[in-house]
């Protein structure tokens, strides 16, 4: 819907539009801690298009958080290198690119919202200021009219008096409200992919509710590709058109909602969605799964997930599980992905 | 925050008022227990005849009986002393009889001077070396500068000064008047000594070395308040906002690390007075701290405590300045 | 932002002052080019007062003495008083003494220097209630006890504890009159042929009238009648600058002024000496090697004998302190040349007489064989004596000043090594061991050092050992001496009075109350813009002076 | 300073604290070298007759600041000192007196500070307030300053026949000027504990006041005293060395490092630099041990900050 018809070109050489906007090939990252190698992301790929909602679903640790981080360019290097794997906007791989261009990337193309508003902003400038800061940086719009957008986009976002309400500083407001702030500071330049990094994990549950259909809200008016990570399937399902789940640092399986949550092909998968409290559910005992996610440092052999996993067997152990598709657009990296499709395991 | 200011001036007058008796009372006991001061004003090898003694004594308060009585807490002469300081006559000094308001306004702003020197070395040197080491956390760079402002923290201040004077003052000099000229400003900073007819030029080397006094505390402060915010959330928001390395330090860096900045120099300030004291006594520059060391070596009561209430008030009124920079600094701290 | 403001004000003050500097140094040729003139820079310690009679210390002196003219001058070769302001002084008696002065003389302000002059200096100090340091100068004067009273009984007192005094009625020494302008008579309690040689110390300066009127002004901006003079008040923090006065009427100086710096207690001019910042100064031990060793910079040093001495006094009140062979055998163990190397070779010299040689009387050497390292003799002495108490420290009582701790503790060793007897000194801060000195409280030698009021042998004999063994320090009385001086005090003449004086040292010599060790030397070091340098052995200062009314500037 | 906060405190939480420091310590080599030169600074301070056979109290006039020209042989190994005494049983003797001073400064400040930092904290009210007061009143005297002012208030007749008599004086005026520190984090992390469940929980069981100042509380404020100490101790050596050379400090002919500096200083311009470097050197060294040292401990007490 946007108004403005970016001439993506100027800011992103060589971009095709027939190429998916942000498809993210065998992603690999690794951190480096006193001489160790401990590798966080081992493989990431997925795929996003243009107005749809991709969500991200893994334990703490598990790679997500530093996936999108790889994305929006933000890792901190040292400790963390990406050593292989592919970032394409539109076609193009932005892990090529100069810092410069990046930098253009970020907050134009690609915006990010935080899981913890307060932390995230700065608590010595006013919200105003750095929602204004992006107007002024990137489009070298005046003091005087950066406020004034940001006064429209804090009034987009639903924060009431928004105008009144833009001097303050992060820590007056509330903690659904500055998350609307970060929202709206991540809305400013009208980027194509928005990702959310547990956007909600922080608040009360029916404010919760109202940032998820906040997000749904500006991701259809502005037909936005928007990246959803979170621990919380729960979340996802009203939201979401596909879902990736990782473990590990990797993408265990990728499907549509519907897809996975009827019939996941992953024993994890299906561990995580029976641990979702459901209305249907009510009575039985919840199941959790058994152990602890694994040491990044220590993962072990085989199938990262074999020791927790209950339809393991001798091979798990031993052989690292291939890339089998069940069904057309599900994935699952599990040596039994069909048993556990169609539900024999 | 008005009742917060107010609240903090009582406090801070508080405190001072009972400075005040402390030191009143150190000096009371210190004339009890040795003897009379008195003796001072003739100097030299003799025995001052017992009429002029008294006159004397008489002439400096110091005739009040309680003066004989060790322990005495000699509530009267303090009272007279308060009278005395609240209508402005902050009295005479034994040797010499000399105004000790006039002696301040001699005094206070070549201290100050050396503090302005000072204040500056110290932050314009751990700011570079702190956000230096931050920048290199844990690698070689890190280390030495950790090490080296250690070294320079533990090495005793006046010693830094003596050598100075001693070794590297009279040659600098030498070859400075040389290219330049006496009279130019390279041929008098180098100077080894203050001189009241070049009062900024020649007081600031000796500001210098004493702004590596607490070098080590401030840089580490430095850094680890950089540490903190180039890790924050904040600076990550900033990085995905698409700003500029340099904008992310100037806007999101360095106010944020102004707050530990401004507490440490708040601590600092009463070791720096401990510094002027010897730098002003070893450099021969007429301030506060050589004045109190003289006063309380010759027993000039009076002396001591006016120049240690003017010491305690300049440490409280900066603590009360640093409380009030930290509202302004950070929006989260409202004094209520 | 501030901050960078103020550096900036800085460095622009900075070379605002240089300009200035460099503006006034064109005018007053400061860079002395050629025929004399010039300003010599002199380093000053805390100056106390500048009105004659409220100084009594060295620094005070050094000022006034060039402010100021006295009645005498005292000569720089043989150190016996000139007249200067004085006409001539005379007395039948040695106890009246009649003063003329000289003709035409003025202040600076134009005031005549008269007859009154100088009573109304002479008033002004000796008057009890001013408290001036000075005042005991005119204690032999007729009319200083009405001036200078006793307490009241006590009995009268309002607090018990506190001594009151009758109020003193009369404002004027009855013992000095005026004769006519120009002529004062002055009476004496007792003979003294010694007053013409005490009317140069700055005690007996005149004083103008305008100077009375406000003396706070007259404090800062001196009003003298000496070759120097103030245009500019003087800043006892910072110092200041005095110029040749026009109008002198004597032998007027060869340069054109002289600025004083200050440098406090603790601070050392000799960077500043060596930066060619001051003109003259005195090194501290250790620099003085340095220089020493500097063949350039040890062509131009001053070495000569300073008048003050140092010694090791007895309490003759402690019992083990009785015999005499005690005293002479620790005399003896003091190895006078050792210790001096502790403390550096050439301040000191080591002394064996009581009053040393740059006085009018003295070097008699009087102490001889017993002020001479000898520790065999020593200790046969101290067998004699029946040795020291056994485990007991000797104690050693001094001042914490200056280097007393060093040059004591190099004693304290010399004479445990020699004896072998363990020592202990006792620092003490100086009014304590000042009083503790006077009410006899001290059980173990003490520090004993004296600097000279007067050009005259009498002045280092009568006002430390007379008095009576209640009266001085150590206890100490010896009929023969004391007759001695009472005859010295009426001898006819000057030669006389300073031979007897001499008899009355070697009395002292038999006893030992105490032990000569060092006399003082002068080590001045000048820039090399100086010439015609001489040091007056009397009232120098310690920390380097020189006779302004004769140096010139060469460049 | 404000960097330092009480960790969580459960009994188990200390002991891996403190023994994750101690590893962590262990490894670095900046720590080792200075532990190695704090113990030899010990060894030279409790047992100085290893170091030398001489008598430093043997000293003559004659033989002074004789220069080391035959090194660590023959009859003065540094030669002599000012006053012709052996220059290296000084040195090794005035070692003594100089740690003595520090540690009793250190010790007694830390139990002043931790008592009084306790009680304020905990018993809060009237208490806390005068405590707080006199913490306010010395905080404005920088320690420097008042202890120029009660040492040259009070001085008088100083013996210096036992190590007691000689340290005493200067002891006790820096301490009355050192303990503040130690009180102001003791009763921070005093007020942060005591409303802790696991107090709480003692209080409730009828644990008296004492017992859970002492045994619940007193291990945690510990922590942040602890990582300043080893950095003070440094600061009183250099303090001490100040005293000295304003001549207030260890009175002469007792000897400590400040002392030898105050004559080395004297002496050093006149081309006996070694009477100004040995004492010089050493100082520096062992302040910069305890710094380092002191650093380490404080990074290894509070790991966020490395």
């Amino acid at each position: 819907m946007s108004e403005t018809v970016r001439v993506i070109g100027d800011t992103l050489p060589g971009a095709d539009f027939n190429a998916p906007l942000l498809e993210v090939d065998d992603l690999r990252v690794e951190f480096r801690v006193r001489g160790q190698r401990i590798p966080a992301v081992r493989g990431a790929s997925f795929t996003l298009e243009q107005g749809r909602t991709l969500a991200v679903v893994g334990e703490s640790g598990s790679g997500k958080s530093v996936t999108s981080q790889a994305i929006m360019g933000i890792l901190d290097t040292p400790p963390a290198t990406i050593t292989g794997g592919a970032v394409r906007l539109h076609g193009v791989d932005l892990l090529e690119q100069s810092e410069e261009t990046r930098r253009e990337v970020r907050g134009n193309h690609i915006a990010i919202v935080f899981q913890d508003a307060l932390s995230a902003l700065n608590p010595l400038w006013s919200v105003g200021f750095q929602i204004g800061e992006l107007f002024r940086v990137h489009r070298g719009t005046s003091r005087k009219d950066a406020k004034l957008k940001a006064v429209e986009l804090l009034d987009q976002v639903g924060i009431p008096d928004a105008k009144n309400r833009v001097g303050d500083y992060p820590h007056q407001f509330s903690g659904g409200m500055r998350q609307r702030v970060m929202i709206a500071m991540a809305l400013a330049l009208d980027p194509e992919v928005l990702i959310a990094d547990e956007p909600t994990t922080a608040l009360d549950v029916t404010v919760q509710a109202q940032i998820m259909r906040l997000l749904k809200r500006i991701q259809a008016e502005r037909n936005m590709g928007l990246i959803l990570i979170t621990h919380d399937l729960g979340v996802v399902a009203d939201v979401a058109d596909e879902v990736a789940v990782m473990y590990a640092g990797e993408v265990v399986e990728r499907a549509g909602i519907r897809d996975a949550f009827k019939r996941p092909a992953h024993p994890y998968t299906k561990a995580l969605l029976r641990a979702i409290p459901r209305v249907d559910t009510v009575g039985q005992e919840l199941e959790v799964i058994r152990g602890l996610p694994p040491n990044p440092a220590k993962l072990p052999g085989g199938c990262p997930f074999h020791p927790r996993c209950f339809a393991a067997e001798d091979k798990c152990a031993t052989e690292v599980p291939p890339w089998i598709e069940p069904a057309e657009f599900h994935g699952s990296r599990c040596h039994f992905a069909e048993e556990v499709y169609t539900d024999e395991r | 925050m008005g009742r917060y200011v107010i609240r903090r001036i009582l406090q801070a007058l508080l405190t001072l008022g009972i400075v005040l008796f402390l030191l009143h009372y150190l000096m009371a006991l210190s004339v009890q227990i040795r003897g009379n001061p008195a003796l001072l004003f003739f100097g030299g090898d003799r025995t001052p005849d017992p009429a002029m003694l008294e006159q004397v004594e008489r002439l400096y308060n110091l005739d009040n009986s309680c003066y004989e009585r060790v322990g005495d807490p000699c509530i009267t002469p303090f009272v007279e002393r308060l009278q005395d300081y609240v209508q402005g006559d902050l009295g005479t000094t034994l040797n010499g009889n000399r105004d000790v308001a006039q002696l301040l306004s001699i005094y206070i702003p070549n201290t100050l001077r050396l503090f302005v020197f000072s204040v500056i070395t110290l932050v314009a040197v751990s700011m570079v070396l702190g956000t230096w080491a931050a920048r290199h956390r844990g690698r070689f760079i890190d280390h030495t500068v950790r090490g080296t402002t250690i070294l320079a923290d533990s090495i005793p201040v006046f010693l830094i000064l003596l050598s100075y004077v001693y070794i590297v003052a009279v040659p600098l000099t030498r070859w400075a008047r040389g290219i330049w000229g006496t009279e130019s400003f390279m041929g008098q900073v180098f100077r080894p000594n203050y001189n009241p007819d070049y009062p900024w030029t020649t007081i600031i080397i000796p500001g210098i070395i004493v702004g590596t006094v607490g070098l080590a505390t401030m840089t580490r402060l430095i850094r680890a308040s950089q540490l903190e915010n180039l890790g924050s959330d904040f600076v990550r928001t900033a990085r995905a906002k698409g700003l500029k390395p340099m904008r992310i330090t100037i806007v999101h860096v360095i106010r944020n690390s102004m707050i530990p900045i401004v507490t440490g120099i708040g601590f600092l300030f009463a070791f720096m007075l401990s510094g002027a004291v010897l730098t002003e006594g070893v450099m021969g520059i007429p301030g506060m701290g050589r004045m109190i060391f003289q006063a309380v070596q010759r027993q000039e009561g009076n002396l001591v405590i006016v120049g240690l209430t003017v010491s305690a008030f300049v440490v409280v009124f900066v603590s009360l300045i640093v409380d009030l920079l930290y509202a302004a600094l950070d929006p989260r701290i409202r004094y209520e | 932002m501030r901050r960078m403001r103020m550096t900036v004000a800085a460095i622009a003050a900075a070379g605002l002052a240089a300009a200035t500097a460099a503006c006034a140094g064109d005018e007053g040729d400061v860079d002395g080019e050629g025929d004399g003139g010039g300003v010599i820079n002199m380093q000053i310690g805390e100056v106390r007062s500048l009105i004659p009679g409220g100084s009594g210390e060295s620094e005070g002196y050094r000022i006034i003495k060039n402010v100021y003219d006295g009645l005498v001058y005292y000569d720089i070769e043989t150190g016996e008083p000139e007249n200067l302001v004085a006409e001539e002084i005379t007395s039948p008696d040695n106890q009246t003494w009649t003063i003329k002065i000289k003709d035409g003389l003025t202040f600076h302000n134009g005031e005549p220097v008269n007859a009154d002059a100088f009573i109304r200096s002479w008033d002004r100090t000796a008057y009890a209630p001013n408290a001036l340091p000075l005042n005991y100068f005119f204690g032999t004067f007729e009319g200083y006890a009405e001036m200078n009273p006793d307490p009241l009984p006590e009995d009268q007192w309002a607090d018990p504890e506190v001594p009151e005094y009758p109020e003193v009625a009369t404002t004027h020494l009855s013992g000095v009159t005026a004769v006519d302008d120009l002529t004062i008579e002055v009476k004496l309690t007792a003979p003294f042929i010694g007053f013409p040689t005490m009317l140069g110390y700055e005690a007996f300066y005149p004083v103008a009238e305008e100077c009375l009127a406000d003396l706070e002004a007259c404090e800062a901006t001196p009003i003298g009648n000496g070759p120097f003079m103030f245009e500019e008040p003087y800043d006892p923090q910072a110092g200041g600058t005095a110029v040749v006065w026009e109008d002198y009427a004597g032998d007027k100086p060869k340069i054109d002024a002289v600025e004083w710096h200050v440098y406090l207690e603790g601070d050392d001019c000799w960077a500043d000496f060596l930066t060619g910042d001051i003109d003259i100064c005195s090194p501290s031990a250790a620099d003085y090697q340095s220089a020493m060793s500097d063949t350039e910079l040890a062509e131009r040093v001053i070495q000569q004998p300073d008048p003050s001495i140092l010694m090791l006094a007895f309490p003759l009140y402690d019992e083990k302190f009785q015999d005499v062979n005690v005293r002479r055998a620790i005399s003896m163990a003091i190895d006078r040349e050792g210790v001096l190397n502790v403390v550096g070779p050439e301040r000191f010299t080591p002394l064996d007489e009581w009053v040393p040689e740059s006085i009018l009387g003295g070097g008699t050497n009087s102490c001889g064989e017993y002020c001479t390292y000898d520790p065999e003799a020593a200790q046969e002495l101290l067998a004699q004596a029946g040795g020291w108490p056994e485990g007991e420290p000797l104690k050693i009582w001094v001042n914490d000043a200056a280097d007393n701790l060093d040059i004591f503790r190099a004693i304290g060793d010399s004479i445990s090594e020699s004896l072998g007897i363990t020592y202990e000194l006792v620092p003490m801060e100086w009014t304590e061991f000042l009083t503790a000195r006077e009410n006899h409280q001290l059980d173990g030698p003490f520090r004993s050092g004296w600097g000279p009021d007067y050009n005259l042998n009498e002045n280092y004999l009568e006002p430390i050992y007379g008095g009576g063994a209640s009266v001085n320090d150590q206890g100490w009385e010896n009929e023969a001496y004391n007759a001695k001086i009472a005859e010295a005090g009426a001898a006819a003449t000057l030669d006389e009075a300073v031979a007897l004086y001499a008899e009355a040292e070697a009395i002292l010599a038999e006893d030992m109350p105490s032990v000569p060790v060092f006399g003082e030397n002068f080590n001045f070091f000048y820039t090399e813009r100086l010439d015609n340098v001489e040091v007056h052995p009397i009232y120098a200062g310690p920390r380097g002076d020189c006779e302004l009314r004769t140096v010139t500037i060469t460049e | 300073m404000s960097e330092l906060t009480a960790p969580v405190p459960t009994t188990e939480r200390q002991a891996s604290l403190w023994s994750d420091a101690f590893r962590t310590m262990r490894r670095r080599p900046d720590v080792i070298i200075a532990t190695l030169v704090l113990l030899l600074v010990f060894a030279m301070a409790a047992f100085p007759r290893l170091f030398t056979d001489k008598d430093p109290t043997q000293c003559l006039g004659r033989e002074a600041r004789l220069r080391p020209d035959t090194w660590f042989t023959g009859d003065h190994p540094l030669g002599t000192d000012a006053f012709g005494c052996d220059f290296a049983a000084t040195l090794v003797h005035g070692t003594r007196p100089t740690i003595a001073l520090a540690l009793s400064v250190i010790v007694a400040s830390v139990v002043i500070g931790l008592v009084l930092g306790i009680y304020a904290g905990y018993y809060g009210g009237w208490l806390d307030s005068v405590i707080s007061r006199a913490l306010d009143v010395f905080v404005v005297i920088p320690m420097l300053m008042g202890a120029i002012l009660i040492l040259s208030l009070f001085r008088g007749r100083v013996s210096t026949e036992s190590l007691v008599e000689t340290i005493a004086a200067p002891a006790i005026a820096l301490t009355l000027f050192g303990w503040m520190e130690f009180c102001r984090y003791t009763r921070a992390a005093t007020l942060e504990t005591k409303n802790l469940d696991y107090v709480i929980a003692a209080k409730c069981l009828g644990a008296s006041d004492r017992r859970i100042m002492f045994k619940h509380i007193l291990p945690n404020a510990i922590v942040p005293v602890t990582a300043v100490v080893p950095t003070t101790i440094g600061g009183i050596i250099v303090t001490e060395s100040a005293l000295a050379v304003l001549g207030i400090g260890v009175q002469p002919p007792a000897t400590s490092w400040g002392v030898l500096l105050s004559d080395g200083t004297e002496w050093a311009g006149g081309g006996y630099v070694y009477l100004f470097a040995w004492p010089l050197g050493l100082l520096i060294l062992t302040v910069f041990a305890f710094a380092t040292f002191g650093d380490a401990l404080r990074d290894a007490l509070d790991p966020k900050l490395r």
